[in-house]
């Protein structure tokens, strides 16, 4: 038994504690269980998941940059209706909350993808309103407060499980994208999903990837990641999962102290696959240290300090 | 069922211009391991740093279950098998594996044509050893730059099997390709296994489709996880159906695929 | 004698090598004497000069992040007047081309101190409409497009000298911003100036920066900055200084490929305070190696091979 | 004059807890080297690694003209400090020194306090040991957590000087702070240097001009270029004029600043 609550109640959304695994890192739900305890997970946003199947970009998919990877998968996944047949029955029982992270070319494929969704048993859906790699829509709908709004919208009319808007990093303003999906009715906000970069081989002179043009992730972004958490949890009233370059506990305690209720770990999974299990106990350690009993008090602490 | 250990470094020794022998004490990897699978390793990195970042792909060489090591063989070509370089018995490495399916030997093969190139020989050791173990008539055919880069090399004059090589620099068998051997060969293969660079691998697909010989190819690819879940190495593989042909990981349905099956970048 | 032909002509600006620093992490051109033989540079973009003098932002100022660092300099420099009566004589007989990076709070401001340089011996005005550490002002004028653009107007009309003007890369849309500079008369384009992050110290449980926010800049940054020259050099037909990141040669010959056609060093300098003098004989190398001639025969080649 | 060099090192010595001494071979710092100075290093990364990225600054404990050689004495703090303290003697040092203006030593001081807190005795050993050739009296007050953190006491103690000894768990000397001893000097004093964390030197500033005390203090500032250029290492300076005050560079105009014109955050 834990000494401290690490258990976190985002606006509906109760994960038995904040320590999620973010979209397209963690596959969907499974492809871990050999080196982590998926029950003590507190959520997995499951890949990008579209109306139809999806073959993605052809590879060189992703390049190593310091500190940092870039990749273009191309949103690859078997489609949403596979998803709930196939998948999701694997992973119901799980006691972490399975969140699918969805994504549309139009403001309508949202809709339907939500629809078909919303009488699954799933803890919430993930709008990623902002993914790099798709050419249509993708990143569009994440840069234009009123096209993210018209996304959530449509998405909230079709069902009632806890929404997550996911924002892109590849904005001027992003507190601006923050309240605009917060006032069409998202119950979470995620940030922050990857910048747009490219890497060239100096001897084939052309671009590595095979799409050219991929996103940033990992500890390279950090900076820029809990930058923007730190905004947006002074720009909004609901709850924020951030993510961005987490590696270590230490990491993740600067994002909850920027403002996020929860994290989520990506690029880390690849590096270290038990990374999320020793987030877990180091959280809890850092609390113990610090005489916490409830994560939840650490929230927004350098944002209260900086005021 | 794979595991992430970290383990000793053994031995490490330069073998060739370039290319490495690595051992590293694992029981837990030597227990699990299957022919043609590989690790997914990283150097312990100095206080976190996370320059360069990711893992690397390697395949396993040896299984030694009486010493309980496995054995890797890798030519520096970047950053990553740099610093792999450095490392000295020892240190310990931080080790995901085995991961891949392997190859897998068939009852009703008989003549067998084992083909590979360059550091795609690495993971071949184990394979034509089983393949004599149970009696195969085995023809390996073996290319690389030069003589220095025939890796294994002596191991496999030991075996009774029938071994040609061929070198860019012919310094060592013929000059020129290994493929250029397809067609001296005066009988019918019953199967085909290979690894090596994607032009060779090419030409011998292309061979076995002709020929109608059945056969396995290992391919390489830039890998993430090395579990299958953020889908940065797939290969392209034909099926049934509409397209003809559909993405799947390297790292879980391959690194070995169905030699036929296999489409380059076409 | 060097074999291959380095010098480039960027629109007017004349320089011996395509090699320059990155204003803000060279001082005034003369600090690194001790490292560089100075007149080997193509040019120095000297710190970030203003109307007045100012005392910049309080400390700590500068944090480290994965393969980067965050700044918040606040622009500390002792005015135009001082850097035209004081510091400009003892650099103007240097072989390199001095470059004044001038930043403001109006248009005005920046009209002001265009009419200040028109008329002393440098070799370019850096438009800097990006910087992200000086609250009024600076950030906003580099992500409009309208606003970029008559700051490059009112400076254009105090002047014939050489206009670069530095682009931000917290934005949307690059290539817009790109555009309409150009349009407004900018003579050529360095991009980019730093990510705006943060890093919070989880014991203090406040940001490590006394200003809070810094801009980003290192290794961590290059794969946006690689992109970002990558796009623009498709959409403007005026030459491009690339930096952000730049630490090796095969770096800056990334930069080249992408469409960049002189490159900047900035936060290397602090790593490696030779860094310039080995990008400059390693540039030489690599053409020699690759068979040119002349440096301008691989600017874009990326772009090219990519279409 | 200050330059670039990548030199060997020779020894490489726990000498407390998370405390390291390091000896390096460099003969052109030795050669220019003066007391206060400080050296601007970083470790050689293993394939230009750039994480850690920066380099750290670090005061010169020790110049030994016959050895040419110099030794830093550091504690572990953070991620370069630790990457640093796994070096040993053989592993090349890359460093930009010697860097920053030192201590002066006027003719016309005789009676001269010195007061170190914790790392910030590194600096003090040439200082003193120039102070004691110039035959000048010299207080020497030493604060630090714990007996074992004392940097240098057995030298110091070699000395002809009158030594207090101050830590926080009593483990040596009186138990509290190295300040406490300022109210019991029972002599005026014609000149104060000191280096320690900023709480202690802004007592001993306040105490400096309440009693007309003339000084220096060799600041701390995190540092990015080292040589002037990038502006993150400025301290706050009084100066004549508008505001009263200026920002100058720990770098170059420091890390020595007059102790009573010293702001500390206020
Ligand atoms: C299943 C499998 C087994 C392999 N077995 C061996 C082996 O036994 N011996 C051996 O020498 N090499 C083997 N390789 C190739 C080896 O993984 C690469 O040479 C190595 O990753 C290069 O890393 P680097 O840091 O030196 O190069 P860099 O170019 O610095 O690497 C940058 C990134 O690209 C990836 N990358 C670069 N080249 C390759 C490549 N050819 N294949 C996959 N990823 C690459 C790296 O993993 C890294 O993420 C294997 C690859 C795979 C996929
Ligand atoms: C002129 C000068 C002389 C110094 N002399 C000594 C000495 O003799 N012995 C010794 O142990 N320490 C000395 N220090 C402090 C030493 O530089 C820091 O302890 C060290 O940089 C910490 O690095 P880190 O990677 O372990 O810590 P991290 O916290 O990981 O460092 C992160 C960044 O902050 C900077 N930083 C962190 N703490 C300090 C600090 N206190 N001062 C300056 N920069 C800091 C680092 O240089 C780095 O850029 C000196 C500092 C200065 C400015
Ligand atoms: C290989 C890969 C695939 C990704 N796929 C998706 C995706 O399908 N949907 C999505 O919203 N984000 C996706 N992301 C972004 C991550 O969920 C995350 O927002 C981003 O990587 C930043 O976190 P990190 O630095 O911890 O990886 C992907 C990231 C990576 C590295
Ligand atoms: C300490 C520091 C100070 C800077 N000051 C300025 C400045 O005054 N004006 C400016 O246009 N850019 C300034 N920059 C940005 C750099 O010129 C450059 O655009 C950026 O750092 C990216 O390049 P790099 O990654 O090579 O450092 C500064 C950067 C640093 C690190
Ligand atoms: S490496 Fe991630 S799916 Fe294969
Ligand atoms: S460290 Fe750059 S000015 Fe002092």
């Amino acid at each position: 038994m834990s000494k401290v609550n690490l258990a976190v109640d985002l606006n509906g959304l109760k994960l038995q504690n904040p320590v999620t695994t973010a979209s397209g890192t963690f596959g969907f739900g499974l492809e871990y269980k050999n080196y982590v305890d998926l029950d003590k997970l507190g959520g997995v946003m499951v890949k990008g998941t579209t109306l139809q199947p999806k073959k993605g970009n052809p590879t060189p998919r992703i390049a190593e940059t310091p500190a940092g990877m870039l990749n273009a998968i191309g949103l690859q996944n078997p489609g949403v209706d596979h998803f709930i047949e196939q998948t999701l029955p694997g992973i119901k029982d799980k006691e972490f909350k399975t969140i699918v992270n969805i994504s549309g070319n139009t403001v309508e494929d949202y809709a339907k993808l939500a629809a078909k969704l919303a009488e699954t048993e799933i803890g919430a859906i993930e709008i990623n309103i902002s993914c790099p790699n798709v050419k249509k829509g993708g990143l569009a709908f994440g840069t234009e407060a009123d096209m993210a709004a018209s996304v959530v919208q449509a998405v909230r009319a079709e069902t009632s499980l806890p929404l997550i808007t996911k924002l892109s990093p590849n904005v001027v303003d992003i507190t601006e994208i923050a309240q605009a999906v917060e006032e069409a009715g998202t119950d979470i906000i995620s940030l922050i999903n990857t910048l747009l970069g490219m890497k060239i081989d100096i001897e084939r002179q052309e671009p590595i990837l095979a799409n050219k043009v991929g996103g940033l992730s990992g500890p390279a972004i950090k900076p820029v990641a809990v930058r923007m958490v730190y905004q947006v949890a002074q720009a909004v009233d609901i709850p924020l999962i951030g993510m961005g370059g987490i590696s270590t506990v230490e990491d993740a305690i600067e994002f909850f102290l920027a403002g996020a209720n929860a994290i989520s770990v990506g690029t880390a999974n690849f590096v270290n696959p038990e990374v999320t299990m020793e987030i877990l106990k180091g959280l809890e350690e850092y609390l113990i240290e610090h005489d916490y009993q409830d994560i939840n008090e650490i929230v927004g602490k350098a944002v209260k300090s900086s005021e | 069922m794979a595991q992430r250990v970290i383990r000793e470094i053994v031995e490490q020794q330069k073998i060739g211009p370039g290319y490495f022998k690595l051992v590293i004490k694992a029981p837990e990897i030597v227990a699990q391991a299957k022919i043609g699978q590989f690790v997914h390793i990283k150097w312990i990195a100095e206080e976190r740093n996370s320059d360069p970042l990711l893992r690397r792909p390697i395949s396993i060489n040896r299984i030694n279950h009486e010493e309980e090591t496995i054995t890797l063989v890798y030519r520096v070509v970047g950053r990553g098998t740099k610093v792999l370089s450095n490392l000295k018995p020892g240190d310990q490495l931080d080790i995901m594996g085995p991961l891949g399916t392997g190859f897998s030997i068939s009852e009703d093969t008989n003549r067998v044509l084992v083909i590979g190139g360059g550091v795609g020989i690495a993971p071949l050791y184990p394979l034509v050893n089983k393949l004599i173990e149970a009696n195969k008539e085995v023809i390996l055919l073996l290319g690389a730059e030069t003589a220095e880069e025939v890796i294994d090399l002596d191991s496999f004059q030991e075996f009774d099997l029938e071994l040609k090589v061929a070198t860019m620099d012919g310094s060592l068998g013929k000059q020129g390709f290994v493929t250029d051997y397809l067609e001296e060969l005066e009988q019918e293969m019953d199967y085909i296994y290979t690894c090596g660079p994607t032009p060779m691998m090419k030409v011998i697909r292309d061979w076995a489709i002709d020929f109608n010989v059945p056969g396995q190819a290992s391919l390489e690819e830039r890998m993430g996880c090395g579990t299958g879940a953020c889908l940065s190495c797939v290969c392209q593989v034909k099926i049934e159906g509409k397209d003809g042909w559909t993405y799947k990981q390297a790292c879980t349905a391959g690194p070995v695929f169905p030699l036929r099956e296999v489409i380059f970048d076409e």
